[in-house]
């Protein structure tokens, strides 16, 4: 009866290898598909301060607002849907809400609100759902997704005038939201203020924190050794790497040493010093987009780099991670991707998933 | 040195890492003892060999980081040994007879995953 | 997986010591927590202690961790019962929210299983369980959706009960395999409480597969607390209760519905 | 397997009797075990006779509980019991649940002694075989007691040893079956020699 | 009757019976013997009173009571309800207004049962009033449902049967209404009631006789 205690939950890596130059590159989809990402961390090895193009990019990046008890048939009212849904960027998240606890409400750029509600609220709402794919025995969590593009949600019609009845008077559905329109400075033509006047809301800018690492010691990639036969490391143990380099753990310990026995992947090199950046709030993936773009263009001047690395950190408690497939969480919610570029305009794309998601496409 | 641009490759790992990283931290009732690395991991070997005997102290695990002050940091230990390791952790009650305890905060089989959590997102 | 909830905090008379407590479960994540009144059914005249309200505890709630919501605090009796005269429906029981007994013989274990009306039946966790849970009681108990307690604070506290509770909580799992389970704390002071997910990787210990662990601290306690609730209700098929102010319908700060319809059927 | 020097061979009438009336006292036990067959190999045959369940019991828990903790012995605690020893042979059958009797399993070797603190019997257990019933335990151990009778046959010095060894083959095997049907009644006089001047291994 | 038992067999019977006649004294003993040997644990006397009482008759047959032709069932079968749409709402009285004096007296109809539905009666006692109580022309609304496309239907209860609720709502549109996975809530005064549709599924007549047993929780 006892089981074996040494089995534990799934985890998936996809690692995909191709070049920027060449048209079937799927980079940008796979980017632009990540919707809701909380934290990018960058890492240039052989440069001592960040680029100062790369910087002004990530300054410009877009503001994002973070609004207190916001209802969610917010989203349907037609001021709402007219100036800022139907434009095609616009991103909301519900903040300080669990996915595998509370009622998570998701806005896609293509007008796809996506609600993943508990059992009670569900049999609450009236909105026709399907029961969630990481539920266990009892089905406890049902996804509700109503496309507010949709021809037949005109405000006016009888469906509108339904799923605006049941958001507003069965199921007061409201919760704390991130949301962005994907406009980089202060919000020029004043539309989401005067939606957002009833609401406490802030304005908030993701923050940029850098740091130069000195003589760390780099595994050396090769651009054509994806699986780490010979030329690279594999690439779990470049994650791992990775992984330390930011929470900045030691990686030259013997093997004997009582604490911890963590080495650096072979083969690697010493670097005198490289730059490790963060930013974090809600970032569009438009903005990681722009951030890529540049990065490619950062090997055109002559630097001694011989790859630089771009993590991306999906949100934990979202209800999509790629494009529209759910995502649960089970004792872990990670959804990130990482992008390793090469000079000769290579890279190196990793997507990692924990245990209640789809295989990342 | 341009060469000709990579072709194509993709690879679908599946429980590709065999380590898994914790992220814990210790809360003691006076908060003004302080403990070294040495101890902290003592005091969890000691919790194993407690709960799964010797075979349970022999589990192979690393503390990657101690943090002195905050008393936190992040273990990597083998997939076999991640419940046995968590569930000592969980019933480890007391440091030099004082009440203990420890928190875990997040646990993933990536460490990069370690480095962004968005539940630590203050708001 | 509904909320998490954490069903067993033992009353203990310090109100400082039970509101930190009730502190550190909001912070380690629990949205709902039960205070639980221990009773000894010894004597023929039972002193049910009347439960504090719950209003008195705090003047503000402490906001669970992580959410916007605050905890939401149930109080629970459990009856200790060595002989069969010491459970009586008493109508002192009706200002709980869930009850619980804790039979000490198989018997009483028996009865509890068919026959008790209660939500909760506790398992031994510091001494080695006098009796074995045989097959029937266990499924009769299933079907009328009465939950099995495994309190893990004994555990914690002192090495030999973790060899108790694990041994009890194994030969549950197998009658039981794994239905009806909860864990729950039985703690009395903070550092005695671990978080959710510690408790949902300490069920594989107890027996327990990866995803009834995590129902355990739950779904189970959910479907434990709507039992509680159909007690209040007449056979659970119809349940009456006073309608609530008529909410005044001014355009936009209406009370949220949500949270009145939730506490109206929940 | 080490041989060690043994008394001449005791009647394997002796054995089986008391090994057939054990059969019908162990009750129907609800849940699945296994069965571990195993021998207790000491330096000096005497020794043997001190070994009694308890000490046995006492012996197997203590390394259960020193090689995998409170775990191992809240497992142990669940279902294990010691089902027959026989203090002549040295052949002890454990009890223990299918769940986890591989880990218990993994705990044996770690004994090197067994009895109260004072005397302390040094041995091992070596596991021959592990059964779902007691029946195939009983079954294997009727082989392997005729492999080993065979073995010791080169050995035997005198004729009356030889002829007496084949003899205990032949009712080994066949009065085994007829044990079991109707009880034969215990031809007392143990012919076997007490002290043959060769000391032969019962390893059973 | 003793004298046809004791006659001699006509003679040509004997031959064709195949029994040869024994004189006075034979029979006697002959038959004593018979007896013996055939119940042999009455005592010759207990024979002997068996002998003399009854007279033993040898085929026993019951007078079978012709009943008369039973009364045809004065009810219709089910068959013949569909044919005759009994239960059926004709079109022309799908009606809401049709329904309100309905709704009157079922208001009325409660307030007596529960008294006078006075704001502080204890919400207890009128539910367990209720349990037997009739719903016919109450205003039922769909609270909670597992399929969500009930929730929300409201209207005047028309018809209850054993596992739907036939409502009609303003729109004068007859909705079935399945009772399972269900929960309807009925305003009454200033209470409002949450029927579990689930563990209601009787037919209103059978409803008041039967005892109810607490089964799992209010859990859909």
């Amino acid at each position: 009866m006892s089981p074996d205690l040494g089995k534990c939950s799934r985890s998936l890596l996809t690692c995909e290898k191709s070049n920027f130059l060449n048209e079937q590159s799927r980079h940008e989809v796979h980017v632009s598909r990540h919707c809701f990402n909380y934290k990018i961390s960058l890492l240039l090895p052989e440069c001592e301060v960040l680029p100062v193009r790369v910087e002004n990019v990530i300054h410009n990046f877009s503001s994002y607002y973070l609004v207190r008890d916001l209802p969610v048939y917010k989203f349907l009212e037609e001021k709402w849907l007219a100036t800022v849904v139907k434009k095609g960027s616009f991103y909301a998240l519900s903040c300080k809400t669990r996915i595998d606890e509370d009622n998570v409400c998701a806005l896609l750029p293509s007008g796809q609100l996506i609600l993943s509600l508990d059992k009670d609220t569900y049999e609450h709402l009236g909105l026709e759902g399907r029961p969630s794919l990481y539920s266990h025995k009892k089905v406890m969590r049902y996804v509700v997704s109503v496309d507010l593009t949709n021809k037949s949600l005109v405000p006016g019609t009888k469906r509108y005038q339904q799923v605006l009845l049941c958001l507003k008077e069965r199921v007061m559905l409201r919760s704390d939201f991130l949301l962005t329109t994907c406009h980089p400075g202060a919000d020029k033509d004043g539309a989401l203020h005067n939606l957002l006047s009833q609401y406490t809301y802030e304005e908030c800018r993701p923050t940029l924190h850098s740091q130069t690492l000195k003589n760390l010691f780099c595994p050396s990639l090769h651009h054509s050794d994806l699986r780490g036969k010979g030329l690279s490391c594999t690439p779990n143990q470049f994650l791992e790497w990775l992984g330390a380099v930011n929470l900045n753990i030691s990686c030259d310990n013997s093997a004997v040493s009582f604490l911890s026995t963590y080495m650096c992947p072979e083969p690697r090199a010493p670097v005198s010093q490289s730059v490790l950046c963060t930013v974090t709030g809600l970032i569009p993936p438009k903005d990681v987009c722009r951030l890529l773009k540049e990065l490619r263009c950062y090997f055109a001047e002559p630097n001694f780099a011989a790859w630089v690395s771009l993590t991306v950190h999906g949100f934990v408690d979202c209800p999509v991670s790629w494009g529209a497939a759910e995502h649960g969480f089970f004792k872990g919610g990670e959804n990130l991707y990482n992008f390793v570029c090469f000079k000769n305009q290579d890279y190196w794309l990793y997507k990692a998933t924990g245990s209640e998601d789809a295989c990342p496409p | 040195m341009e060469e000709k641009s990579a072709s194509y490759e993709r690879v679908v790992y599946k429980n590709p890492s065999e380590y898994h990283y914790m992220k814990i931290h210790l809360v003691l009732e006076n908060a003004d003892t302080s403990i070294s690395a040495e101890e902290f991991k003592y005091l969890i070997i000691s919790g194993l060999k407690d709960l799964y005997g010797e075979v349970g102290a022999a589990i192979p695990f690393d503390v990657l980081t101690f943090d002195q002050t905050a008393l936190s940091a992040i273990l990597r230990v083998f997939n076999s040994g991640l419940v046995k390791l968590w569930s000592a952790l969980t019933l480890t009650g007391s440091y030099a007879n004082k009440p203990c305890a420890f928190r875990v905060t997040q646990v993933s089989p990536f460490l990069l995953a370690l480095s962004g959590n968005s539940r630590e997102m203050e708001v | 997986m509904s909320v998490f909830m954490d069903l067993n905090i033992i009353a203990i008379a310090d109100k400082a010591k039970l509101q930190s407590t009730i502190e550190t479960a909001a912070h380690l994540g629990y949205s709902t927590v039960a205070i639980n009144y221990v009773v000894e059914g010894q004597q023929k005249k039972q002193l049910i202690p009347k439960p504090q309200p719950v209003a008195e505890l705090f003047e503000k709630f402490p906001i669970v961790q992580g959410k916007s919501r605050p905890i939401k605090v149930l109080n629970r009796l459990t009856v200790v019962v060595t002989d069969a005269s010491h459970f009586r429906l008493a109508n002192a029981y009706k200002d709980f929210d869930i009850l619980a007994v804790f039979p000490k013989t198989e018997k009483l274990f028996h009865a509890a299983c068919m026959t008790y009306d209660v939500d909760i039946i506790c398992i031994a966790a510091t001494e080695k369980q006098p009796f074995h849970c045989k097959r029937s009681p266990v499924n009769g108990a299933i079907e009328r959706g009465v939950h099995f307690e495994i309190s893990y604070t004994a555990a914690i506290r002192d090495s030999t009960m973790k060899k108790y509770t694990i041994a009890n909580a194994i030969n549950l799992m197998t009658t039981c395999k794994g239905k009806n389970v909860i864990v729950a704390s039985g703690a009395e002071a903070p550092l005695e409480m671990r978080g959710p997910y510690d408790i949902a990787n300490l069920g594989l210990v107890f027996g327990l597969s990866e995803g009834d662990a995590k129902a355990a601290v739950s779904t189970n306690c959910r479907s434990v607390v709507l039992h509680g609730e159909t007690r209040a209700t007449a056979l659970g098929i119809i349940h009456t209760m006073k309608r609530p102010q008529p909410p005044s319908e001014q355009p936009e700060e209406e009370t949220p519905a949500a949270k009145k319809a939730k506490t109206e059927t929940d | 397997m080490v041989r060690l020097k043994a008394r001449c061979v005791r009647t394997n009438k002796l054995f089986f009797p008391c090994f057939v009336s054990f059969l019908d006292g162990c009750g129907a036990c609800v849940y699945v075990c296994r069965y571990l067959l195993c021998e207790v190999c000491v330096s000096q045959r005497s020794k043997l006779q001190l070994l009694e369940e308890k000490a046995i019991f006492q012996a197997v828990k203590s390394a259960v509980a020193k090689a995998h903790g409170e775990y191992g012995a809240a497992l142990f605690s669940i279902g294990s019991k010691v089902t027959y020893l026989n203090a002549y042979t040295g052949v002890v059958m454990l009890r223990f649940r299918k769940a986890f009797y591989q880990l218990l399993w993994s705990a044996l070797p770690f004994i090197n002694s067994i009895g109260p603190q004072g005397r302390k019997v040094p041995c091992f257990f070596n596991c021959i075989y592990v059964g779902g019933t007691i029946k195939t335990c009983q079954k294997f151990l009727v082989r392997y007691d005729r492999q080993q009778l065979y073995r010791m046959l080169p050995h035997c010095k005198t004729g009356a040893e030889k002829q007496e060894v084949r003899r205990a083959v032949q009712t080994c095997s066949h009065s085994f079956y007829k044990a079991t049907q109707q009880e034969d009644d215990d031809d007392d006089d143990d012919d076997g020699g007490e002290e043959g001047e060769e000391e032969e291994t019962i390893v059973l | 009757m003793e004298r046809v038992v004791l006659s001699r067999i006509p003679p040509d019977e004997k031959k064709l019976v195949g029994v040869r006649a024994r004189h006075g004294k034979a029979a006697q003993q002959f038959t004593q013997a018979f007896l013996k040997s055939s119940i042999p644990r009455m005592s010759s006397d207990a024979i002997e009173d068996i002998l003399l009482h009854r007279a033993v008759v040898l085929r026993y047959t019951r007078v079978k009571k012709t009943r008369g032709k039973k009364t045809k069932a004065k009810g219709l079968n089910a068959k013949e309800r569909r044919e005759l749409k009994v239960f059926q709402l004709k079109p022309e009285h799908q009606k809401y207004e049709l329904f309100l004096p309905l709704h009157e007296l079922w208001k009325q109809y409660v307030a007596d049962l529960c008294n006078g539905l006075k704001p502080e009666s204890n919400p207890q006692m009128i539910q367990q009033k209720l349990l037997k109580a009739d719903f016919h022309g109450a205003v039922l609304t769909v609270v909670r449902s597992k399929c969500p496309s009930y929730v929300g239907t409201t209207g005047i209860l028309v018809q209850e049967l054993k596992h739907v609720f036939k409502i009609i709502t303003k729109e004068d549109r007859l909705k079935t209404i399945p009772k399972r996975n269900s929960v309807f809530s009925v305003e009454m005064g200033d209470f409002i009631t949450h029927i579990y549709g689930s563990r209601f599924e009787l037919r209103s007549s059978e409803r008041s006789a039967k005892k109810f047993k607490v089964k799992g929780n209010i859990d859909l």
